[in-house]
């Protein structure tokens, strides 16, 4: 099985991608799946308390399955979403 | 509800509060409120010198969408827009805004100030400053990875 | 700060909102707050037909002043603007508007629902609407000397 | 001494009249020259409740001193005052 996954700003930037697709032999967790994206870009490591995800546009924990053909978004913070007011 | 103008639109070129304001227009509605968010100049002691935005746009236009339908489900209001520009925006100009017309002012105030603290927090948008000397993306700082200066 | 626009105006033509927007523009605050109230087509069951606006203008235009300085005192803002527009006023129109600038959007949202909530109390101007069958003061509601039904 | 009155909205209409002169011996209160107005404009009388007043372009009690050349304006209940929002 195939799950797609999007890489946005500064996971965008740090990974040197926009988009990479994982192949697993049994559906693995967004967590199983972000261990390996950790293995095969070390940039992303860092940002493991800041990213959260997203599984075909909808936000999920990181427990949540995927299944074949899942698009699986990483999304790093929100612009106005860790440092209070920007305007 | 007339929806031939959608609740939610994210483009690429200045953000027209005209057409924003007039596709709320509603004259059941007394009230209208409209927020714009706008570049400024400085931020936290830097000379900003342009916000780059990025977004991941199937979903951010999906959930600008759900935003639009829980402040309707909540206040008394008539219609309510919201828009997103990205790319490059200069100094002054407008980011982001929310429209929305209601009855009475209560309920535009409320809806108003809901919507764009929900699409800050919720909205897979990202701002990226770039500031005289280095550039950060939003939301991140703090921590020591972000901050990206240039020339060293 | 930059006084050369008048903080408050009352006109006799339709308000320019884009006019106003710009007046209050401030490239140190990145939140800007309009509100507009605009005739309705219909209050208390009634079908409006117009409204009709009178002021004491001397001493509205020292009101309204007085409202924007003490926003100013009250919360972190750039610049506000308020007007009002007087004589008759079309379904659907803008009969009153507010404009906040503000670095951060707290301050702007709270000092233009301020403002407006102010000008509504403590401005003296007044009212007339025009319904289908008569027309009535607005603010004397439920007194019997108010109601001028036309043709009795 | 003289004071300028000024009607405005329901009372103009009521007193069919945008402005008036009232002529005092001696320096009379707001309250005073109210009593002198509702004499020569009978219509005003039912408003007493509802009125509120402005010397000068400032809101005052009724128990406020005119003086010679002040402008008095009778101020029936302003657009959102009375019946909560309108808008």
């Amino acid at each position: 099985m195939v799950v797609k996954v999007r890489f946005f700003a500064v996971l965008r930037e740090r990974a040197g991608v926009t988009s990479a697709e994982l192949a697993f032999d049994r559906p693995p967790s967004v967590n199983e799946a972000w261990e390996l994206l950790q293995q095969q870009y070390p940039a992303l490591g860092p940002f493991r308390e800041c990213v959260t995800f997203a599984v075909n546009r909808q936000y999920v924990d990181s427990w949540h399955p995927l299944h074949d053909g899942d698009e699986l978004a990483l999304i790093p913070p929100v612009s106005g979403g860790c440092d209070g007011e920007d305007c | 509800m007339d929806r031939t103008t959608p609740r939610a639109r994210i483009v690429s070129s200045p953000i027209d509060l005209g057409e924003l304001l007039a596709s709320v227009a509603d004259v059941s509605c007394g009230a209208t409120v409209l927020f714009v968010g706008s570049t400024r100049d400085q931020n936290e002691g830097r000379r900003v010198v342009e916000l780059q935005y990025e977004a991941y746009e199937e979903m951010a236009l999906k959930e600008m969408e759900r935003i639009g339908s829980a402040a309707e489900a909540q206040w008394q209001i008539g219609k309510i827009a919201l828009v997103h520009r990205l790319g490059n925006v200069p100094l002054g100009e407008a980011s982001v805004a929310v429209a929305v017309s209601a009855p009475h002012r209560s309920d535009a105030f409320a809806a108003a100030r809901y919507a764009i603290d929900q699409l800050k927090k919720t909205v897979p948008i990202w701002k990226k400053e770039v500031f005289e000397g280095g550039e950060v993306w939003i939301g991140l700082q703090g921590t020591s990875t972000t901050t990206n200066e240039k020339g060293r």
